[in-house]
């Protein structure tokens, strides 16, 4: 057996993998500090604390998708309907509290408390996620057409609930108890405003469930093989179910954030959000094939694709221009990719 | 033994699979403490059988019993919870997760809903230790060769407690340490009364590790015995319904035309300066442990792996800086190890993926003509007697045995001067494996030259004109026909690193 | 408030300039904020209000001095106008109000409602006040789609010989124009006129109809882009109605200039613009977006 | 042998998975025949020819984009960039006709005929999709990524080029001979319009390819299984490359055909085209994980999203029902996937 304790030395050093993740996360870190030094040489206000905090508050939006949307895309899946659900659960909000539930049958109209108005929006997320996670388990449907159908879907229904308007003048009324909505967008706690902390809770909640829970084990596993997975007993449809009621909870949250920030719920908000959380989670180092990444690359890959968006504006570039660049980086930064793949795994193909 | 009662029992249960009657009315048991080997030809319907028992499929007719009493299977989940556990002829592992994850999956060990790592670490290296493996629990499986992954595969199905273990194949990428250390494993199991039902090729393992011994042809029971009173001789002839010719004749060398040269090859930390020729009409057999370096040596031949350092001259002509493609036309073809990874086209009919390395020659003015890649398909199909309903068959639906053929079908077609087969036996019934030797030394007679590499060592003594051993990616000894025996093999398979060296011309 | 190189900037920020309306007034506006020694950043929104909202924040935190901005929506902006009112930063609203008053520095709007209407008696003018015709809108959830739908209808309603027969949106978009309206032909083969909310939609449904070899069927559209003053020319669409945008976005500039230097801008807070229309007869006075 | 005779006279007709490709292809066809039967019933107009003729002309659009796009996904990957390839081709093609090739070193401007201001754009397209191509094989950027980068650059590019202006009046100048270029857009042959033939020539040409060449064999292959296609000789980079460019190749002449009908070249055109074309491949029974379907069931899959929208146009549907209305079509469309799932071979996951 000496001969093997030989060739395993020289091939597997202990948490050999760990260091390649490392290095994959690396690859949105490398990308996230070149562009941090690129900008701070050329704009004096970009470290200023002002616009960090800013900047900060921007990427959340896109951070919080991309932690639900990993989920779904390390099971192998997508999720295109994620801007799409943002507008419906942020126009679900903007209706309960500017117009309630009416129930002609009872002859009432229900007013909620905002928890209860954001609950509500969240359900409304999660369950479009329940209808994606149905049709790519129980159908057989193809997670791109599954998702790109229902982004028609909630998008035309955002459109219809609120006839194409926008709902105005959020603020709730003292005499309805629904007062407070700002709060959510524009508030802060210590300082920090909320969406920071809501980006902090939700990728600390995200990188928990996938790194140290069964269910975030399985995930990485129905990613890996699925068939395998089925055979060890994975309950694989209601596991990748779970996967896309994330990514959709995560997108009404963003879709109520917004609602809170602008103070107002517009039915075409959120549209190609989905390609930039798409982008992060790719940047942040998680394979479109399934089975390998993490949230806390997601994470980073969103802070690239937010302090490019805002730089560039900072830097007064023109909307052509940014374009192009913003194209040029999202390549660049996975090229990195090449570098890893080098130790990876041989790839299993079919 | 007899007495025991039957743990787990299939009554009359019968496979369709669309256009294929899988299984046909079999009844079937295993016993607490017993190993129950299951064997026939390659498409019999074994792992249909075991399938069955997994609850991976579902009889079409017929029920299973266990314990006396009858159950449904609807998934392994059911099965997992009566405590039946098994391993899978086609490896069903995830890649991209390390060793003790593969192992605890779906099965956590968890402490408040968080997973106990390190409970988790602790008994995955008990099971290694157990198994005499140096893998380390933390590298992906993906990263692990083969042989390693199937070691894998074995601590999975020993992390559950099992009461009855289905092993398909267990051993089809083992080499013979490997194999002891099992068959202790098999033996505790044993006494601590676990049911095993063993499905194998290799005859000499059966009559060694088996208690009982049924035998599947076509679908249908063909008799079930003890083994203390059956011998090879009348497996073979229940097994099928015909007999093989005997291998054929070894050929001498002497004077033919050198077709491969290879010197000093390199292979960082994997083949180290490997040398050695080969002449048209040699059958020649690489011997070694696993992880010995066979592969990597074939892949950077056959040009899917960048060689550091050497020549590889084929009739002459150089071929390091060729491509797999080239290599193909200038006829140095490899008959890959891992045949779900590398060797078929999952989506592919048998038929196209017999003829996917030699398009050209089935194509006619650029344009593929189905006639031609119909007509070499079912000549293939004749000559290695695949059991299919056709070239149409979709390849999936073959039985392991018969996609190894059709996967060596696809690089005869390429029609090679120097023909390389990993594993060429892998999965691969008695006769089969004649067959397939057979048309070896048709091709051998014909001028090709075959390199193959194979961890069974009875293949390599009664197949080989020579033996090249390999050990830690060197060549430790070359062996002509006259000079082979078991020990030598085994001992320059574990030579130690200093009398490494040998030039294989 | 200064910027890096010492010089007061402006944030321009308007809906994408793949637009030429929109790319001559930002365009407008930085020049006339240069020539006064501002600092110029011309930023694009997309019409995505969230997407506004990150601009305001940027340019509040790159402290420009005064905001010139085409919003993305009447109520969806109301907030990141607030916004930068509360960081003190005068936001001057061009081409599109907003539903607040008192939170904008100025709202210089050309008068959408009015020019909609000007385009809708044109067009019932060209029907000869009869006749079947469709519509093309917007997309229907922008606020700019809706006003010059309701103008239009204002004037086109009371006619009772003037019957519309299909309303479609074409998203702003010409291609998307051109195959609703060969779509629409087929549904609706005898019409006589198309009325388009904006002119993008106005040249894809002309090269429709040139395509059908229905040349003579009437088209208006609104916005007086350079494009469509030129078919105006060459007789395939017969009008449109200017929106002077590159004329607002200088005056807004000129009033930014006047309160950072002078305290007040000398202007009441909206401020309407009438928009023009042209037609074949007066096409010659018109230069981009504005009156030669 | 005689065993062997046995078992096969047992099981089913040869030719038996052919029918199962049939019933793939049949799943457009049947929600086609649906929609047909629907339209019909409810609108005179549908099914009158010259309705009908319009139809397949704006079906064309999506289906040579369609058809391109089949030969990436075949492969297992996405081209996400066609719409900006279509739209910088359109720029490209307008720019030479309107202002000609500026060559300041030279100090002359060179105008083209039209074929050769086709052909160069067809050019210009194929030499984004070989770029797309060498990002995903030289380099193996993922094909979202990889593409989702040529996406922006290439619109970008437009952008530039045209300085976001539109290209007017496409007419070409007699002195110029560069006259004639509305032909292609609007121009028939035999009575029908060019269009339309350019759709049958590139699908005729596409399906050929796909099904008779070993060309065509390989993009199977690699898409069934990458790794055990490089063994079999495959050139797996320069075969997927080749796919790119066709699927270029094929936006750029949508690009064309649109500048010439609207006889303008606008730089956002094509936006959001891709999600059409993929739609059409998918609901044409092409799996997105490579490997299975073909050019028919796209160009069938292409009719049924053309004859939706047209269809609901005709019916003077809102526009926030179509929107919902084409989602739940395309999702019950590829539903019938599930039908097919159950008569075909059991599906085997790597
Ligand atoms: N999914 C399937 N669809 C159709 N036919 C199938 C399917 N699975 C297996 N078969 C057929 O059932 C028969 C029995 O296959 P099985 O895999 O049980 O053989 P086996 O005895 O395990 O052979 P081997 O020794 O080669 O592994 C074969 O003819 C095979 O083609
Ligand atoms: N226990 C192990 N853990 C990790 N890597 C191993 C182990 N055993 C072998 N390897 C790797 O496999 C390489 C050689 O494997 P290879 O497959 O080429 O050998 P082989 O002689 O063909 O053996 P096999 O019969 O297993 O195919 C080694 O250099 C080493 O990288
Ligand atoms: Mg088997
Ligand atoms: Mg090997």
């Amino acid at each position: 057996m000496s001969t093997h304790n030989e060739v395993i030395r020289r091939v597997a050093p202990a948490g050999h993998h760990r260091i390649n993740d490392l290095l994959f996360r690396l690859r949105a870190l490398v990308a996230l500090i070149v562009l941090v030094i690129i900008f701070a040489s050329l704009s004096p206000a970009f470290l200023s604390s002002g616009n960090l905090m800013i900047l900060v508050k921007h990427v959340a939006i896109n951070a919080i998708l991309a932690v639900g949307m990993t989920f779904v895309i390390l099971t192998g899946g997508i999720d295109l309907s994620v801007g799409s659900i943002a507008g419906l659960a942020g126009i679900v909000a903007g209706g309960l509290i500017n117009t309630g539930l009416v129930l002609p049958a009872f002859g009432v109209v229900v007013y909620f408390q905002v928890w209860l108005v954001i609950l509500l929006a969240a359900l409304a997320g999660s369950g479009v996620g329940a209808l994606n996670g149905l049709l790519v388990t129980k159908f057989s449907v193809a997670p791109f057409i599954a998702t790109l159908g229902t982004m028609y879907v909630a998008r035309g229904a955002a459109l219809l609930i609120s006839n194409g308007a926008t709902f105005p003048n959020l603020l709730g009324k003292p005499e309805l108890h629904n007062t407070g909505f700002a709060w959510l967008g524009s508030g802060s706690i210590l300082f920090l405003p909320v969406p920071i902390w809501l980006m902090a809770v939700v990728g600390a909640a995200g990188a928990f469930l996938a790194s140290r829970t069964p269910f975030g084990r399985r995930i990485y596993a129905i990613g890996g093989n699925e068939r395998a997975a089925e055979l060890s007993g994975v309950r694989v449809g209601r596991v990748k179910l779970l996967g896309y009621m994330i990514s959709g909870f995560c997108s009404a949250i963003v879709g109520v954030i917004i609602a809170s920030q602008l103070m107002s719920a517009h039915p075409a908000t959120g549209e190609t959000f989905e390609l930039n959380a798409i982008a992060a989670v790719v940047l942040g180092g998680t394979s479109l094939m399934g089975g390998r990444g993490g949230v806390g690359g997601s994470i980073a890959g969103a802070f690239v694709i937010g302090v490019l968006a805002d730089g560039l504006v900072l830097l007064g570039v023109s909307q052509f221009w940014q374009i192009v660049i913003k194209g040029v980086v999202i390549v660049v930064a996975v090229l990195l990719d090449q570098m890893q793949k080098r130790f990876s795994w041989r790839e299993r193909s079919s | 033994m007899s007495e025991a009662p039957a743990l787990l029992r299939a009554c009359q249960v019968t496979k369709h699979y669309p256009g294929t009657l899988a299984l046909d009315s079999v009844d079937f048991e295993v016993r607490g403490g017993e190993v129950h080997v299951l064997i026939g030809e390659n498409g019999a319907g074994k792992s249909t059988l075991v399938k069955l028992l997994a609850g991976v499929e579902q009889p079409t007719q017929g029920y299973l019993e266990f314990n006396g009493r009858a159950i449904r299977l609807e998934s392994t989940r059911d099965a997992a919870v009566a405590g039946i556990g098994m391993i899978y002829q086609e490896l069903s592992l995830f890649p991209n997760l390390s060793v003790v994850e593969n192992i605890f999956m779906a099965c956590e060990r968890t402490r408040g809903g968080v997973i106990d790592r390190k409970a988790e670490e602790q008994i995955a290296r008990g099971l290694m230790k157990r198994l005499e493996q140096d893998i380390d629990v933390h590298t992906l499986v993906g990263d692990l060769p083969l042989g390693c992954q199937q070691i894998v595969e074995i601590c999975r199905a020993l992390a559950r407690n099992v009461r009855v273990l289905l092993m398909d194949e267990p051993t089809s990428a083992l080499s013979p340490s490997e194999i002891e250390v099992l068959f202790r494993v098999i033996r505790e199991l044993k006494a601590t009364g676990v049911g095993i039902v063993y499905i194998s090729h290799k005859l000499e393992e059966l009559m060694e590790i088996g208690d009982r011994v049924t035998v599947l042809r076509d679908g249908r029971l063909v008799e079930s015995a003890a083994i203390a009173d059956v011998d090879v001789g009348w497996i073979i002839d229940r097994m099928s319904g015909r007999r093989w010719a005997p291998p054929a004749e070894h050929a001498e060398c002497a004077g033919q035309a050198e077709v491969l040269r290879v010197e000093h090859v390199h292979v960082p930390g994997r083949v180290h300066d490997v040398s050695l020729t080969l002449c048209a009409g040699e059958l020649v057999g690489v011997y070694g442990l696993m992880g010995a370096g066979r592969t990597e040596l074939f892949e950077v031949l056959a040009g899917s792996r960048a060689a550091a350092g050497g020549r590889i001259l084929l009739g002459g002509s150089r071929m390091e800086h060729l491509s797999v493609r080239e290599r193909i036309a200038q006829g140095l073809a490899l008959v890959p190890e891992d045949r779900q990874a590398a060797g078929l086209i999952p989506t592919f009919s048998l038929g196209r993926n017999m003829t996917l390395a030699s398009l050209e020659a089935h194509a006619r003015h650029g344009l593929l003509s189905r006639a031609e890649e119909d007509a070499s398909a079912s000549r293939l199909i004749a000559q290695l007697r695949i059991k299919t309903t056709g070239p149409a068959q979709p390849i999936t639906s073959l039985s392991g045995g018969n996609q190894q053929k059709a996967v060596i079908s696809k690089y005869l077609l390429t029609k090679p001067r120097v023909l390389l087969m990993d594993e060429p036996s892998r999965g691969v019934d008695v006769g089969a494996r004649a067959e397939i030797f057979e048309i070896a030394r048709r091709l051998a007679s014909e001028g090709v030259a075959i390199l193959f590499a194979s961890s069974d060592l009875h293949e390599v003594l009664s197949l080989a004109d020579r033996v090249l051993v390999m050990a830690r990616g060197r060549l430790s000894a070359s062996f002509a026909r006259s000079e082979l025996s078991e020990q030598n093999l085994m001992a320059a398979a574990c030579a130690k690193a200093e009398s490494l060296h040998v030039n294989a011309q | 408030r200064q910027s890096g190189s010492g010089r007061k900037s402006i944030a321009i920020i308007t809906p994408s300039h793949d637009n030429p309306f929109f790319k001559s007034e930002a365009d407008a506006a930085a020049a006339r904020a240069r020539a006064l020694g501002y600092e110029a950043s011309v930023n694009t929104h997309n019409d995505d209000a969230h997407k506004q909202d990150e601009l305001v924040d940027v340019a509040i935190a790159n402290g420009a001095a005064a905001i010139i901005l085409d919003n993305a929506g009447a109520d969806a902006s109301v907030a990141a106008v607030a916004k930068a009112k509360g960081a003190n930063i005068p936001v001057f609203l061009i081409d599109r109000e907003i539903n607040a008053n008192g939170i904008a520095a100025a709202q210089i709007v050309s008068n959408n409602y009015q020019g909609a209407l000007l385009g809708a008696q044109e067009f019932a003018r060209l029907m000869g006040e009869k006749g079947t015709f469709v519509e093309l809108l917007g997309r229907e959830s922008d606020t700019n789609a809706q006003v010059r739908t309701s103008g239009f209808h204002e004037v086109l309603d009371k006619y009772p010989g003037l019957r519309l027969v299909g309303q479609q949106s074409a998203n702003w978009s010409q291609t998307e124009a051109f195959q609703k309206m060969e779509t629409l032909l087929q549904a609706h083969p005898d019409i006589k006129g198309v009325i388009a909310g904006n002119d993008t939609m106005a040249l894809g449904a002309a090269a429709a109809l040139k395509a059908a070899g229905r040349p003579e069927v009437i088209v208006v559209g609104f916005d007086g882009s350079p494009d469509v003053l030129a078919s105006i020319r060459a007789g395939s669409i017969k009008a449109t109605v200017l929106q002077p945008a590159a004329r607002i976005a200088t005056m807004a500039v000129d009033q930014a200039h006047a309160l950072l230097t002078k305290g007040s801008s000398g202007a009441a807070e909206k401020q309407s613009i009438d928009c023009e229309l042209v037609t074949a007869s007066n096409v010659d006075q018109f230069g981009v977006f504005t009156r030669k």
